[in-house]
């Protein structure tokens, strides 16, 4: 199992989840970052001094899915989630061991 | 004059004392004659009732401002705060420099007066019923809500720029031409056009430069979906907007009160409490509708539609808020919270994006309570305050129409698809509402 | 009324200078008395103290809603809201079908008035000493304090069907009824009480209802820990709360100020100025009270009871805000400010749960300026007070206990326990008050 | 006295109406004095003109606190409004205790009065032109203002004690000194400076004070970074900033408009009309000024500069706002918008941290509008004006400085560089302002 | 060592952490998220529009902990978090390869 | 490549960045975070009754970097991190399997 991190732009969010729900996965969770890149943040003018917002909101979405679920998973993301344009975000693998359901103790691929 | 001397001065009291003196403790007549207020302490009551009236309707851009920047996404609530005192202050320029004198000024019956500032007299010889700029403070004030209507609707995609030069024409040039056929005594007044406080001169004339401002600028993106479907954009604070609408509330009591004009007498000063009594009573049926049918419609009661409620029942009630006998401006201003509830949803079936609900609430209600005025007032009838309605209507559709076309022509009306998406305060403000809470980056 | 017409009309003034005229440029005594007012001068400020009492107090229902929406939990804010305008909504109608008559027509030293809509006098043949409009206006905003004052206590899980509920009754029946004991000159009133504008009539009144209500419907799951823990359930926004106070302190000058119910001469401008003066020393005494002692009995400056400890002065003073020196309406409010700073612990201690702590705010500080009243004004003494304040507490308890228990039974008072922790924004409003900001889900 | 009662009873009207009986109904002379007001009318309607003035004015309280709730981060907003009522709390106390005699008890031409608390005479007895309650209050919410000013500059890292202490200092010592150099009819009032509602008298007063403190107490940490940068720190909520900066204009027609003292005759009322007609129009010639230069200079809008820009006006046409035309109150007002975006920048530049920006609103408009009142009204001059400013900025920045310094070595001004980092909110007020919300925890 | 992150419902986060604590789990770190899963969010109306709340609030607890620790860990999380009813949430286990304390730079489990 | 996962106090959070940047790490994602810790948090008293605050504020640093900058990223965050006080924070390190960078396509130390 792995769990597949992404961090994308917020208004694409509707989409990603539309396109991983169609590719079967049932849950996922998501948080409100502020990522620092190549995008380029703003600079703002408050009271005469210039200041730079180099951080820009985004959203990361993390999904556990079983190892054969992960290329689909990455595919639908990149798929979804792609504008062309600099910010768009990345997508991060990461190794997961085990996964349990609280509710009902199930474990692993049973608990996705 | 001779006429307003005896019944007004306290020297006509003695006059008339003197010619009967034996008569008077007797005589309840005369008695009566001599309680009168004389004329400058009339004066002096008008004067203070336009400036209380005046600072009450002020209060009501705050209102307004509280109440849009509680409707908009956090994304955009500095802007709406910038618009909502530049408006204020746009329209208190406009209506001095041209605006009082249009609408006022040697109408007589026509269309419009002659545009250009205002003098203040000097107080040392001013006469007259009233001061002179208490009351183009307080028509002023009327004016500046005329244009606050309209900024809640186009929020969240127009530009500061174009809005505030279509503020400039609304408030040095429109209203002012509409509100001279009927308060500066134009042709409509003459016909015998009814509209205490202005359900139509104000709000329906702020409903309608929104109306079509909305229709020209185009709805918010990602309001309605290709697929037909109505996406809720709800809005960043409902206790900003609750305050925004006791705000408008309170105001109100300003807007309709002090246009009976007069509180010198014990028949104006009666009027006026009058007024106020039906204003709350009006109020509160609409508060109580709205709440009643969004529970029975939705299983739910959505406390925007309640405060809605509350503003529709006022408009209701403004083109009469003297006449109807508190049943009458209870079942006014209920009719005006049902309005809201059943309009709301028929404008975004329509795929007209009214971001605080600006047309059911000034338009709608606005012609509605016009329409009622005669139920209470012997004077109006129907046929005069439909010609009144569609007269003042189609004037504002077109002329604001034609406004807002050239200002989108020169200008452009709206900010671009992804400034959109940032926000509006990021993008023209530079200083965001919430900068420690709000991402400002869509709601998950 | 020959009485009157000598002692307030100019015409009593003519008919005596032509007993003297000789005398006229001499004699103080009569110089004196045509200084004054017109019977319809005094007429129309009467009036219009009213309609400016009644609008400032009518403010104040915007200032319960900011101090409640800042003092609950952001996923009970939209609710509070809601609870507020439409409390203050049910209040305007329910005192003009019922409850202003069953208070004021003809309870002649009895228990109650006649129930029944209030009609307005024409105008133009209205006599008295003030119009009838503004008088109901006036004791409307009071009826809808009252109601105001329970809605904080039971916040963040009662539901809002059953306490709309409540407010009929409580708008329309009880509080009426109390008031016309004193206020409608019944037998409380006949015994020779005292409560200038009601620290017992309106505040105790209110208090009393939220006591039952509090216990009753119970305290919020997590309040009090099993283990006698009392858990802090800190509000949500802090400047809504003290904007809330500083709208409240603000409507109280019309409060106290206008219920001198009268402004036509110099006695009673003098007398309004003077309620004005203590009202303000009192809220001030609250305030420093409640910042030093919580600064030396927690070490820390607690922002909730300095508002608190304003709005207990205010309440302090509210029973006799005319006779006191300055300095014993500074000492009065100080007391009601300590009230607050020992009674809110000492509530939790008896696990009674006041989310915004109108119990030591509204009833005791009420019984407080109730009490104290004798100390400077003579026509009091203390043990009417006590009787006053006895029969009032008792009728209200049991009478609002028993509407709460009723409603109880027939709707259920609270939300499920599921619903609480979700909010009830979430499960009866279906509008998040900040929907981009806070989860609504536990505070971490 | 006899001249005070010929020309302003009616008693008077009738013996020049004995005097000429017949000539009575031809003779305009003899008719317009018997149109004037009774004097205790002109006493009564006195009294209310301060009584709602000071309503107004104590409103701005609440403006203060809102305006620099929302100009500071959200980890300072229980701090600052608490020191908002505080001060506001305070100064009600110390204008009753000492304030007032002292800036008002027989000044006589000289620099201050007699200290000591006001008694309020008997209604029943008292005589004069207005209720002096209602002048206590009046004067005492001007002094309050004054304190207000102070609190926004030096927010976010002054301890809750020592400011108390300094605003005990202020509000019943330094400003009624120099108030009662002018406005008690002290030296400089003699010498005939000219401050029709307190541009200098007020608003320069605090600003000095403001400034005093800005430079003792330092600025907050992490403003000015070693090599020279100014970094912002944007402010918590824009929507509370808007809401204040509205209340303050809305109070601004009680400061100005009240300041004319009288509206008892059509003179006194029409002067209370144009100076809310100019009020009004300098607000909104500043918010428009303040507007343009910062779309011009910044290519973006700051809000805050609107905002600013809007009490920059305000405060450059309270020195003179009867005199001027409305063009020239526009103009006034522009220049103090003008101001605003200008000074900001500059005191930053100078390392001279004002939160709110009350330095160049309160300070340098108020020093402009003092010095252009000649323009208009004759009576005042230049140099005059200049003494004026330059006597009272000097006593101001050497007394406020004293006391700061000894504050200082007693009790410590600001909280440790630990303490500022957390936010005084949790250190000192032990009241989040929103705990549910913000991390209080710097900003990403 | 391992990263266990749990993702529970808010009103659990007191119990869980009590739970751990008693483990003798000293550090913890947690994150508002918000949730999709088989847990229906709700439908709420404003305005007369109808609009899904499918995003649900939740809390992440992240705790490193001991190798020989996770499975009490993992107990400790799902007896304290479980109410019974659908969305009680997930456990996942993911490998640690470093922990560093900052403040004394010790390493690995002197640093949890 | 790892994910470097740091919780740190947030005012240090621009230092943290600028030593990253002075790395050459392009990218991070940042998250407010609630900590709990060896740092006691503090009691608050609000109307009379005391609570304690026992989550502090923390911020959440995650970045992505090859295998060759771990250690780097490591110094990097702890220097720069560091207060000496109690409550600096962790950082934790956690195997990363794959990186996508939705924008193009490009993956692993590319995508970075
Ligand atoms: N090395 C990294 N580690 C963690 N997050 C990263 C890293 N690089 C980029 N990100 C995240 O991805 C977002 C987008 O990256 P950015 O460089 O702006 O554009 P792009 O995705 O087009 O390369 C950043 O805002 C940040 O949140
Ligand atoms: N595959 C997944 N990857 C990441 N998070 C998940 C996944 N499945 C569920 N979750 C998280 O767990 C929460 C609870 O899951 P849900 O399906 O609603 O109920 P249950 O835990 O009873 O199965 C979700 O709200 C989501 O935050
Ligand atoms: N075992 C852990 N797992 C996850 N996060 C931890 C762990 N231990 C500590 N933390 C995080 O590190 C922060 C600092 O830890 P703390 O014990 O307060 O101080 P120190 O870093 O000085 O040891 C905590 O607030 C928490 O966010």
């Amino acid at each position: 199992m792995k769990i597949v991190m992404a961090i994308i732009k917020p208004f694409k969010l509707e989409e990603v989840r539309d396109a991983l729900t169609a590719l079967g996965v049932h849950g996922l969770t998501v948080t409100e970052v502020k990522g620092y890149g190549r995008q380029k943040g703003h600079t703002e003018i408050y009271r005469g001094a210039e200041y730079a917002v180099s951080f820009l909101p985004k959203i990361k979405v993390e999904v556990a899915v079983a190892d054969d679920q992960v290329q689909g998973a990455i595919d639908a993301i990149s798929q979804s989630a792609r504008t062309g344009q600099i910010g768009d975000g990345k997508i991060f693998v990461i190794p997961l061991e085990k996964a349990v359901r609280i509710r009902t103790g199930e474990t692993d691929s049973d608990a996705l | 004059m001779v006429q307003r001397l005896l019944t007004r001065s306290a020297g006509a009291a003695i006059a008339l004392g003197l010619m009967s003196v034996a008569a008077l403790a007797q005589d309840a007549e005369v008695a009566e004659v001599s309680t009168e207020l004389p004329a400058d302490g009339q004066f002096v009551l008008n004067t203070l009732l336009f400036l209380i009236g005046g600072f009450l309707v002020m209060w009501m851009a705050a209102g307004f401002a509280m109440l849009e920047a509680g409707m908009v996404r956090s994304k955009n609530v500095s802007m709406q705060c910038l618009k909502n005192i530049g408006l204020y202050s746009t329209a208190g320029l406009m209506y001095w420099i041209i605006g009082y004198n249009l609408m006022y000024e040697g109408v007589d019956g026509g269309w419009f007066g002659s545009p250009g500032p205002i003098g203040i007299p000097d107080p040392a010889t001013e006469g007259g019923d009233y001061a002179v700029a208490s009351d183009w403070f307080f028509q002023m004030v009327f004016c500046a809500t005329t244009a606050s209507i309209v900024s809640g609707t186009i929020a969240e995609r127009m530009k500061l720029g174009p809005f505030l030069v279509f503020v400039v024409i609304l408030t040095g040039i429109l209203y002012p031409i509409t509100g001279a056929w009927q308060w500066g005594e134009g042709w409509l007044y003459e016909m015998g056009f009814s509209d205490f406080a202005g359900s139509t001169i104000v709000h329906s004339v702020g409903g309608w430069a929104a109306l079509t401002g909305a229709l020209i600028v185009g709805a918010r993106k990602g309001k309605y979906s290709e697929d037909g479907k109505v996406n809720a954009l709800p809005g960043s604070s409902m206790p900003l907007a609750t305050l925004g609408t006791f705000i408008l509330w309170l105001g109100w009591f300003g807007f309709n009160g002090a246009s009976q004009l007069a509180i010198g007498t014990i028949e104006d000063a009666a009027s006026v409490a009058t007024v106020f009594m039906n204003t709350n009573l009006a109020a509160a049926g609409g508060v109580i509708a709205a709440i009643i049918l969004s529970q029975v419609i939705y299983k739910k009661v959505d406390l925007t539609f309640a405060l809605n409620g509350a503003l529709a029942g006022l408009v209701s009630i403004t083109a009469e808020p003297l006449a109807p006998s508190p049943a009458l401006a209870v079942a006014i201003g209920a009719v005006g919270g049902a309005i809201v509830v059943f309009a709301v949803p028929l404008l975004d079936k329509l795929k007209i994006d009214d971001v605080v609900g600006a047309i059911p609430v000034h338009l709608l209600a606005g012609i509605w309570g016009t329409l009622v005025v005669p139920l209470s007032n012997g004077d109006a009838n129907f046929v005069t305050q439909i010609i009144g309605i569609v007269a003042i209507g189609a004037f504002t559709v077109v002329a604001s129409g034609i406004v807002w076309l050239i200002i989108k022509a020169i200008m452009g009306l709206r900010v671009s698809e992804e400034e959109e998406s940032l926000g509006l305060d990021k993008v023209e403000v530079g200083v965001e509402a919430y900068p420690e809470f709000a991402s400002g980056a869509g709601r998950v």
